[in-house]
């Protein structure tokens, strides 16, 4: 019925068949508002649609359910203008009621297991029914397809955070039906619900077919009354193959069309063999993290700066980047509303950072250096290898470096975020939304273990100001300088590099658009041949 | 016999006793913990609290060995920490793959390895015999991940003579029943996901079966060069039966007991053999189960209950393999 | 030099059979030694024979506490040998000393013969005086000093049979256990090591207590000769009587089973046959031990169990209800029906199941 | 009956066959370990195993002369072009060229024989020597001691090798070198234990044992002198076989993510467990050169421990 | 025609990197159809290699045999293998030293009789069960029936030789050879087995080589035996000439150094000196000459024959012990 597009490619690209995609690991459930991780984000984003998206391929923001959104001057206000027409897949329709219902569920959550599961919405709304920092305040049916929504304070992290997958727009009526909202602790985990497990219900171009986990399959079908673009293929399956070489191998093996994380040494031979390797736009930041607590040498702002010149960043993407990789002289990548063309750089120094450090009376300086093992992130796709190169340079400069690994989920995040027990550690995130906010106030918004840096007050404050700013040029001059002071006056972190992850493809797999926010629509995707 | 098995039950019985003990005990003193692997970069101190409060680690650490204890004493082992999926589900849907993969293994082991260990014996000091010792000795040697990434490397691509990985072709809706697919596909008649199945069974199966293989053809060689040796096979020659009836008769028969004792001993060599095997080929079995819930993700639930089920299997084949011996072996006597 | 150096009263020695669902219970006992009585004189040699699994090795053992008894007396020298313990018991041992059946598993085949003889010394402090022992001890057992070098298994089986003498020697004891001194060895060197044992009593004025199952042997060596049948002593009496007039029956049929190397008296002598094997010591027949294969056996024999009485006074004593009547041709020997007997593997320990040790490595 | 027999004879007769027997019979003084040490060396299997050994035992300790560079250098030569796709091969100066990280392969190769071995032997020493007092204590005490450590052996065997030593690693509260070496360290213990204890408690029964407390030689000499050496032949053949798995299992662990997390330690598991597996396609040597040589090493651990079983078996003893 | 007729066997065992051994050293001796032959010697002399030689059951490889072994004409070291399996247990039966070891443990008993009968008889099993029956009956074993559905381990020592008998005896064979049938047994049981063999040698005319260390044993037993000393045969006599007038020092020795239950006991044993493996090479003379009291300049470096002695026996050696003069 999508006629739109079939003119210009050769012949017969239109489409039917079953599109595989081999994602790297497996979803935790589809209740969107429960999940946190890209895994489990792939299908919701193809069942469900958000109020606001993004444009494939960028992060600027379009509309999605909604057609159009305002805001009231005092930034506390959003009045959403709903498509018409939008049912979802269990035939309820689309409607203000609807939206208010999803927002309702969210803020009434009951139970401290469903609360603690909804990481985003925390994050984004600071709290729950009867929390006194909670954003929300009520939710309002204009009119069927005008949604009304009213905070208590301004939140610069919107409209940007209402694309979040975790708060796409599920049908109230399933929800009601299978239980959504009983979450229960079971062991050292939680158990979800029918409704997020077996009967997710959105709007999105695919309906959920079922998940066979012995085979570690999701079938998506194709969703006949789609409001958009409707799906090309028939039929979508999401075949989670955890280990990278596998899925390039079943690729060549043409049992799957597309794969997710192509290991960076395959690139170039997969791209020689005629498969197509799609980069995403970078929206991600490694960075070397400097905690000021415990070795007050690194409270001197020039050690700081002598580390961040006795990185050789240009090098270190050069041998291990990533495809697309860049040397990050800020927190954001430049796609993001604040980037500042002209922050200080740090170019490749040693003898500045020698000759700093002994002005600081630092030479002979050791530091705990930790990096987490048995992990693999998209901004650091070897963490033993970046930590290799970097304490390597450090060493040049006549840092001692004194290696610490420990396990990502075995003592990593706790000794880093929670305790600080580190000097130095590589740390890295992967944007969720275009806004500076969700960057540089994540890191650096506040005092944190990971820092140390407690005496920063005036960076706090600044970030602060900048993220409370409601009009948009004003943040959008903010946040620039917050970006050029934390090169040129702070030096909390230094930042390391853009690293897209990137996508592989068969060669007749069409219009699959990377996504910056690996929040890939898979609705565009044909198969020729 | 009922006294025997009851015995060595309740010692099982003991041992994961003592093993969960230990564990949970063991798993509350460490850093990280399922707090830490629940969240993402994404936690906040109040989600962190919210969580610590939801799971409990704010009691006091008897009150939750007795929640744990009286969980696991009910067959449930909470949650999966990964996927939210309850222990016992992840663990059963992998259980038939992983002994699916290690019933073929050993089936290549023991079909390959008696004979072959059988005909070095017998033609002891000649070319095949020592090509097979070398051959053994190269397979004990060398890392069976590395062995699974050649064979792969050779076999599934380019050439695509094998699958590279998955227990069956992506898309092919096999009705489960048992969770062995290829008996599933009999079960059926489904018998084209049967032969997709047995198809992807080969390079894993060949894989994991290279130590056991070895090993086999090893003890049953040195086996039967004993038995040759021994005073009855002299009797009999001396009887003047035939050399086939010797060999069927009085060799065979004798040279195997060994061998089925190693084979029992080889259900530990399959498991963890399992780990590395079901890795290189994305097998969703019980071995992939303990990587992914070690490696990144520390999901000590489930690593707690396979720790429990490993033993209890290991201990439980070795069981059968003491019975079963006694069965073949009159002079072992079961009371 | 004369009465009892060694007194044993009444001694028994029981091997627990153990089984159990978790913990090892005991569910049985195997009757090796079972109340034995017995003196010898000093000077003297006192020869015990029996069937293989009578218990005479427990009963030697037992007299030098290496294993432990179940109940009785041993009094050496006037000493109760039972109430030793600890560093006492350890270095009363010097004054009673073994000699085992066979010389290459008792002896530690990784020390040379000077260790080996000189780890007895040392433990009881004879530092001193030991090159001279040494010497000495290696001279009256007949081997040469260029011994001391060597490891045993360079030496052949009689050699080494001295040199387990020579380590019983070398301490200088009263006693010596030799149990089975000569089984283990050819028919031409049994001859050297007995005259070396004699020799040996004779310059040193030793007590020994020899073991064998080898008739001929033990009654060519001993003085005193105390027959053995399923833990229990059956009939005792000096060398010559024995010989002339056995009184029990199985003394009776051992004799007779004895072959003579002399075509002449093999082919007109009577055999007298023992029917059956001997019964397992885990479950013994009720009464008299020897009445399942005895042809003289009669219904008493089931019932009450003969003590060893002295029979007259020769000094020969017997554990017979019937000696005398046997002994005058009053009692007619009878057929007896043989009775299948199991074997000790079988009963003991074959009834658990072997389970299998996963210590094999595996990858 | 005429005595006398040799000495009555003709001087020249007498010495023929002091002459005669001398060559039959053994030089004094040849313990029985010398003796299979001497099968030992008679034995091929053994000799290939033992110059295996030997080989990499000179190139590890002579790993900084051997080595043309240092093996954790990166060199700007190999930096300068190297990218994840492309890791520079042979060059002069760099005789297998570049490792992933720019550093010299071919140095790397000849440091991993040390690191290698030293994981290798450092964990089954450690093994062994916890196994052996475990087992000692057990078979020389007896009783409830003996029951307690066989329950924990029992409880560790219940757990195959591998899986064992992964959930160690998962229980390390940290990751390190010494965690990997711990964990399969500790695999082995139980093994190492109950063949010693197995070994002592026959000894225990045996006649020389016997004969030892017969003497008054006191209980501590007994099990030091007499159980101990003895049991140990067999701790010291498995020992041998033990390496080769140590080595094998400390390359799965790298392989699963789970091993030594120091990449700049030149290890081979830790090179063909990383590196090896993850630039295969890019550089397949960097997987074929380490594998290579830890099949090499096993397999010569492997022959010179099966060799030494046999020749200590005394079923081939002349 | 003698049944067996064994001529200047030798063997030589050669393995790798060893020695050779020459364990059987031109051994010849024969046995007459119904007649039971002694071979005796102490331990390592050659007699189990000379049996197993005879029945061609030595180890493959690693050894020679030469010589000639006939068996009523036939030379048994010529036949090809397969065709000595027809030979050997139908013709030719032999007991070993060890019964359990010498039982297949996990073969019921009744199968291993059977098998024999079913080979050389061609008799189904049933049938063959039956005669097993019969056999195992014929041999003293009480209730055969149930017997032969048991196991080795579960008899006695006694009852397992007593098997092995009834196996070796099952086909009638013509000659049947005993290695030590009786030395891992008690002296009781021992008489037993003795006085069975000799009950049913002589009930069926079946020849015997018995072998044995036990001179006992062969006193009261054979009718010819041979003497066995470092692989050859240092003398051969009817059994009355050898114990009464032993030729042979070394005979002679072995005859005095065990002490016999009949004699006055007390004086002490005659000893031979030296050990066993105190021996020279036959080729460079006498090999028991460095233990003998008898030795003399022409018992080294040259070669003693094997000379037959008039009273029908042979004799290796160059001063025998005189024949007592009768008085
Ligand atoms: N340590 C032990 N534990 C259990 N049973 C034992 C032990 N030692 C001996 N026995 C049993 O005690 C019985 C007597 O054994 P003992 O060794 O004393 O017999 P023996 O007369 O010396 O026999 P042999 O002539 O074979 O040496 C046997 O049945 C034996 O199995
Ligand atoms: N397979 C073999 N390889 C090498 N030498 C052997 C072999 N079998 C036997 N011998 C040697 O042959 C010689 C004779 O051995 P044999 O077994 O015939 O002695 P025996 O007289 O039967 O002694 P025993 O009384 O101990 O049974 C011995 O010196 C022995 O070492
Ligand atoms: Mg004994
Ligand atoms: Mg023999
Ligand atoms: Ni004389």
């Amino acid at each position: 019925a999508e006629s739109d597009r079939d003119g210009g490619d050769e012949g017969s690209s239109a489409s039917g068949g079953t599109f595989i995609f081999a994602g790297a690991g497996d979803p935790k459930n589809f209740d969107p508002i429960f999940n946190d991780d890209g895994e489990s984000f792939r299908p919701i984003r193809q069942i469900y649609d958000t109020l606001v998206t993004h444009k494939p391929g960028t992060a600027e923001l379009v509309g999605g359910l909604a057609e159009s959104w305002e805001n009231d001057p005092s930034g506390k206000v959003w009045t959403f203008k709903l498509r018409q027409g939008v049912k979802f897949h269990d035939g309820t329709p689309l409607d203000a009621a609807a939206v208010c219902a999803n927002f309702d569920r969210w803020y009434n959550m009951k139970g401290e297991a469903a609360q603690s599961q909804m990481i985003y919405y925390t994050d984004v709304f600071g709290g729950f029914a009867g929390n006194p920092d909670a954003l929300y305040d009520n939710c309002k049916a204009q009119d069927p397809s005008t949604a009304v929504l009213t905070l208590k304070r301004y939140k610069g992290a919107f409209p940007g955070a209402f694309a979040l997958t975790a708060f796409s727009i599920a049908s109230p009526e399933a929800m009601k039906k299978y239980d959504a909202n009983t979450v229960t602790q079971n062991g050292d985990s939680f158990s979800y619900s029918a409704f997020a497990n077996e009967h997710p219900t959105g709007t999105g171009a695919f309906v959920f077919g079922g998940w066979n986990k012995s085979t570690g399959e999701i079938t998506l079908n194709k969703n006949p009354d789609f409001w958009g673009d409707k799906a090309k293929v028939d039929k979508m399956i999401i075949k989670i193959i955890k280990d990278e070489n596998t899925r390039k191998q079943e690729l060549r093996a043409g049992t799957v069309q597309a794969i997710d994380f192509p290991a960076p040494a395959d690139r170039k031979a997969l791209a020689g063999e005629g498969y197509k390797v799609l980069d995403r736009p970078a929206f991600n930041i490694l960075y070397l993290g400097i905690n000021q607590k415990n070795n007050p040498k690194l409270k001197d702002f020039r050690v700081r700066q002598a580390i961040a010149y006795a990185l050789n960043r240009a090098q270190l993407v050069q041998t291990k980047g990533p495809g697309g990789a860049k040397v990050a002289d800020q927190f954001l990548p430049d796609t993001v509303v604040g980037y500042a063309g002209d922050v200080q750089k740090y170019e490749y120094d040693v003898n500045k950072a020698k000759q700093l450090l002994s002005e600081a009376g630092a030479t002979g300086l050791t530091l705990n250096f930790y990096y987490p093992t048995e992990v693999s992130r998209p901004y650091m796709p070897n963490p033993q290898e970046i930590f290799t190169v970097l304490a390597n340079d450090l060493q040049a400069a006549g840092i001692k470096v004194n290696g610490v690994p420990r396990p990502w989920n075995g003592g990593f995040k706790d000794d880093v975020q929670q305790f600080g027990k580190h000097d130095l550690h590589m740390l890295g995130w992967t944007g969720d939304y275009n806004d500076p906010g969700n960057f540089v106030g994540t890191f650096f918004g506040r005092a944190k273990a990971e820092f140390g840096d407690d005496a920063m007050t005036d960076m706090f404050d600044a970030i602060g100001k900048a993220d409370a700013t409601v009009d948009p040029a004003g943040k959008k001059a903010a946040f620039e300088q917050v970006n050029r002071d934390l090169a040129a006056k702070w030096l909390p972190a230094v930042p390391i590099w853009h690293a897209p992850p990137a996508l592989a493809t068969a060669k007749n797999v069409e219009g699959l658009v990377p996504s910056p926010l690996t929040a890939e629509e898979f609705n565009t995707v044909s198969l020729t041949k | 016999m009922v006294r025997v098995i009851s015995r060595r039950l309740i010692q099982l019985v003991v041992t994961l006793v003592a093993l969960t003990t230990l564990v949970f005990f063991w798993l509350r003193s460490l850093p990280g913990g399922p707090v830490d692997a629940l969240l993402g970069e994404r936690a906040t101190p109040q989600t962190r609290e919210l969580l610590t409060r939801a799971l409990g680690y704010d009691q006091p650490i008897w009150v939750q060995y007795g929640r744990f204890l009286k969980n696991v004493v009910t067959g449930n082992f909470g949650n999966s920490i990964r996927t939210g999926e309850p222990v016992t589900e992840v663990i059963s849907r992998s259980f038939p793959a992983t002994v699916e993969l290690a019933l073929a293994a050993i089936i290549i082991a023991i079909g390959l390895g008696v004979p072959l260990g059988y005909l070095a014996a017998r033609y002891r000091g000649r070319l095949l015999d020592n090509a097979t010792i070398i051959v053994t000795l190269i397979g004990i040697s060398i890392p069976i991940f590395f062995l699974g990434y050649l064979l792969k490397d050779w076999l599934t691509q380019g050439v695509h003579v094998f699958p590279p990985s998955g227990r069956i072709s992506t898309g092919t809706n096999n009705t489960e029943v048992t969770g062995f697919f290829v008996l599933d596909g009999l079960l059926t008649r489904e018998l084209d996901a049967s032969a997709d199945a047995l198809w992807h069974l080969v390079l894993p199966a060949v894989t994991l079966a290279t130590i056991p293989l070895a090993i086999i053809v090893r003890i049953t060689r040195a086996s039967v060069l004993d038995v040759l040796d021994e005073d009855y096979i002299r009797t009999a020659d001396a009887k003047g039966l035939r050399s086939p009836t010797i060999r069927k008769r009085h060799v065979l028969r004798n040279a195997l007991l060994p061998v089925v004792t190693i084979i029992g001993l080889q259900t530990g060599a399959l498991l963890a053999g399992a780990v590395l095997t079901e890795k290189v080929y994305n097998w969703g079995g019980l071995g992939t189960l303990i990587t992914d819930s070690i490696s990144g993700s520390r999901d000590y639930p489930v690593l707690q209950a396979l720790i429990l089920l490993a033993a209890a299997v290991f201990v439980v084949v070795n069981l059968i393999v003491d019975l079963s011996y006694a069965i073949i072996d009159p002079r072992v006597r079961v009371r | 030099m004369s009465g009892a150096l060694v007194e044993i009263d009444d001694l028994k020695v029981h091997f627990p059979i153990k089984s159990g669902l978790f913990f090892d219970r005991t569910v049985g006992h195997v009757y090796a030694v079972d109340g034995v009585s017995l003196a010898i004189q000093r000077g003297e040699t006192y020869g015990l024979v029996g069937e293989s699994g009578c218990g005479k090795s427990t009963l030697g053992r037992g007299l030098l506490r290496l294993v432990e008894p179940t109940s009785g007396g041993i009094t050496f020298d006037g000493t109760d040998v039972r109430a030793l313990a600890g560093e006492k018991l350890r270095l009363f041992r010097r004054r009673m000393q073994m000699v085992f059946q066979d010389p290459m598993s008792s002896l530690d085949p990784r020390q040379s013969v000077e260790s080996l003889l000189t780890e007895g010394l040392k433990a009881h402090g004879l530092r001193t005086e030991m090159q001279q022992r040494l010497r000495s001890t290696l001279d009256s057992v007949g081997l040469p000093a260029s011994a001391l070098r060597k490891y045993p298994h360079e030496f052949s089986g009689g050699q080494r049979q001295r040199i387990g003498i020579a380590r019983a020697l070398v301490l200088g004891p009263e006693l010596i256990v030799a149990d089975e001194p000569v089984s283990a060895l050819d028919v031409s060197i049994q001859a050297q090591v007995v005259n070396l044992l004699d020799d040996l009593q004779e310059s040193l004025g030793l007590t020994y207590l020899v073991i064998a199952h080898d008739l001929a042997v033990i009654r060519h060596i001993s003085d005193t000769i105390g027959v053995m049948y399923l833990g229990a002593l059956v009939e005792e009496a000096s060398a010559d009587q024995l010989y002339e007039r056995p009184l029990h029956p199985y003394t009776r049929a051992l004799l007779s089973a004895v072959p003579i190397p002399d075509p002449q008296v093999e082919d007109h002598r009577e055999r007298m046959l023992l029917v059956g094997d001997l019964p397992s010591p885990a479950n013994p027949p009720s009464g008299c031990r020897f009445r399942t294969r005895c042809p003289w056996s009669q219904e008493r024999c089931a019932t009450s169990r003969p003590e060893l009485r002295v029979f007259d006074d020769s000094g020969q004593r017997v554990a017979c209800h019937f000696a005398e009547d046997i002994l005058s041709g009053a009692l007619r020997p009878h057929e007896v029906q043989a009775e299948l007997v199991r074997p000790e593997a079988d009963s003991g320990l074959g009834g658990e199941l072997i389970p299998t040790q996963p210590d094999l490595p595996t990858q | 009956m005429s005595p006398g027999g040799i000495s009555a004879l003709a001087d020249h007769k007498r010495r023929r066959i002091e002459e005669l027997i001398a060559r039959t019979s053994e030089p004094g003084g040849v313990s029985l370990l010398r003796d299979a040490g001497r099968r030992l060396l008679r034995n091929p299997t053994a000799i290939v195993g033992a110059t295996i050994i030997l080989l990499f035992l000179v190139i590890a300790i002579f790993a900084p002369l051997v080595a043309p560079h240092d093996p954790i250098q990166r060199f700007p030569e190999l930096t300068k072009d190297l990218t994840v796709d492309n890791i520079p091969g042979p060059s002069a100066g760099h005789p297998l060229g570049s490792d992933p990280l720019g550093r010299d392969f071919a140095s790397r190769m000849i440091y991993g024989a040390r690191q290698t071995l030293f994981v290798g032997v450092l964990a089954t020493l450690i093994g062994l020597l916890i196994g052996v007092l475990l087992g000692a204590l057990a078979g020389a005490a007896g009783g409830w001691v003996d029951v307690l450590i066989m329950r924990l052996t029992d409880v560790m065997l219940a757990l195959p090798s591998l899986l064992l030593a992964i959930t160690l690693v998962a229980l390390a509260s940290e990751s390190t070198q010494w965690t990997v070496i711990m964990a399969v360290a500790i695999v082995n213990v139980p093994i190492f234990a109950r063949l010693l204890r197995g070994s002592m408690l026959s000894q225990r029964e045996s006649d020389h044992v016997l004969a030892a407390r017969s003497l008054g030689v006191k209980q501590r000499d007994i099990v030091l002198r007499h159980m101990l050496p003895n049991s140990l032949t067999a701790v010291i053949v498995q020992a041998t076989l033990t390496f080769a798995v140590a080595i094998l299992d400390a390359a799965a662990l790298s392989f699963l993510g789970l091993g030594d997390p120091d990449i700049n330690r030149a290890e081979w598991g830790l090179m063909l467990g990383v590196d090896g597996v993850r630039y295969f396609e890019v550089r397949p040597e960097l997987a074929y050169f380490p594998a290579l040589a830890i099949i090499l090493v096993a397999l010569g651990f492997t022959l010179l421990g099966e060799s030494i079983r046999e020749a200590l078996d005394p079923k081939n003893r002349r | 025609m003698p049944l067996l007729d064994v001529r200047d066997l030798s063997v030589v065992f050669q393995r790798k990197g060893t020695r050779p051994v020459t364990a059987v050293d031109g051994v010849s001796f024969t046995v007459e159809p119904g007649q039971t032959v002694g071979l005796v010697g102490e331990s390592g002399c050659g007699k189990s290699v000379t049996s197993l030689a005879i029945m061609g059951l030595l180890p493959r490889r690693g050894n020679k045999v030469t010589g000639e072994v006939l068996f009523d004409g036939t030379d048994l070291l010529r036949l090809r293998p397969q065709d000595l399996r027809d030979w050997r247990g139908r013709d030719i039966g032999m007991i070993f030293q060890d019964p359990l070891s010498s039982l297949n443990p996990v073969i019921p008993l009744g199968v291993q009789v059977a098998e024999v009968l079913e080979r050389h008889q061609g008799r189904t099993r049933q049938a063959a069960l039956r005669e097993a029956r019969e056999l195992l009956d014929a041999v003293g074993i009480p209730d055969p029936s149930r017997r032969l559905k048991e196991f080795p381990h579960q008899l006695s020592g006694g009852m397992r030789q007593r098997a092995l008998i009834a196996i070796a005896l099952a086909c009638k064979p013509r000659l049947l050879i005993a290695d030590e049938p009786t030395t891992a047994l008690d002296v009781t049981i021992q008489a037993q087995i003795l006085t069975l063999l000799k009950d049913l040698v002589d009930s069926s005319g079946t020849a015997l080589v018995m072998i044995t260390h036990d001179l006992g044993v062969v006193a009261g037993l054979c009718d010819t035996v041979n003497v066995l000393y470092a692989g050859k045969v240092v003398e051969r006599a009817y059994r009355h000439h050898l114990f009464a007038e032993p030729r042979h020092p070394y005979t002679d020795g072995l005859l005095q150094s065990v002490p016999r239950l009949d004699a006055g006991r007390g004086e002490r044993l005659h000893q031979i000196r030296g050990s066993v493996s105190d021996n020279i090479p036959w080729s460079e003379g006498c090999a028991f000459a460095p233990r003998c009291d008898r030795v003399v300049d022409a018992c080294i470096g040259e070669t003693v024959p094997l000379e037959p002695t008039f009273r029908g026996g042979a004799l290796r050696c160059a001063n025998p012990v005189p024949l007592e003069v009768p008085a």
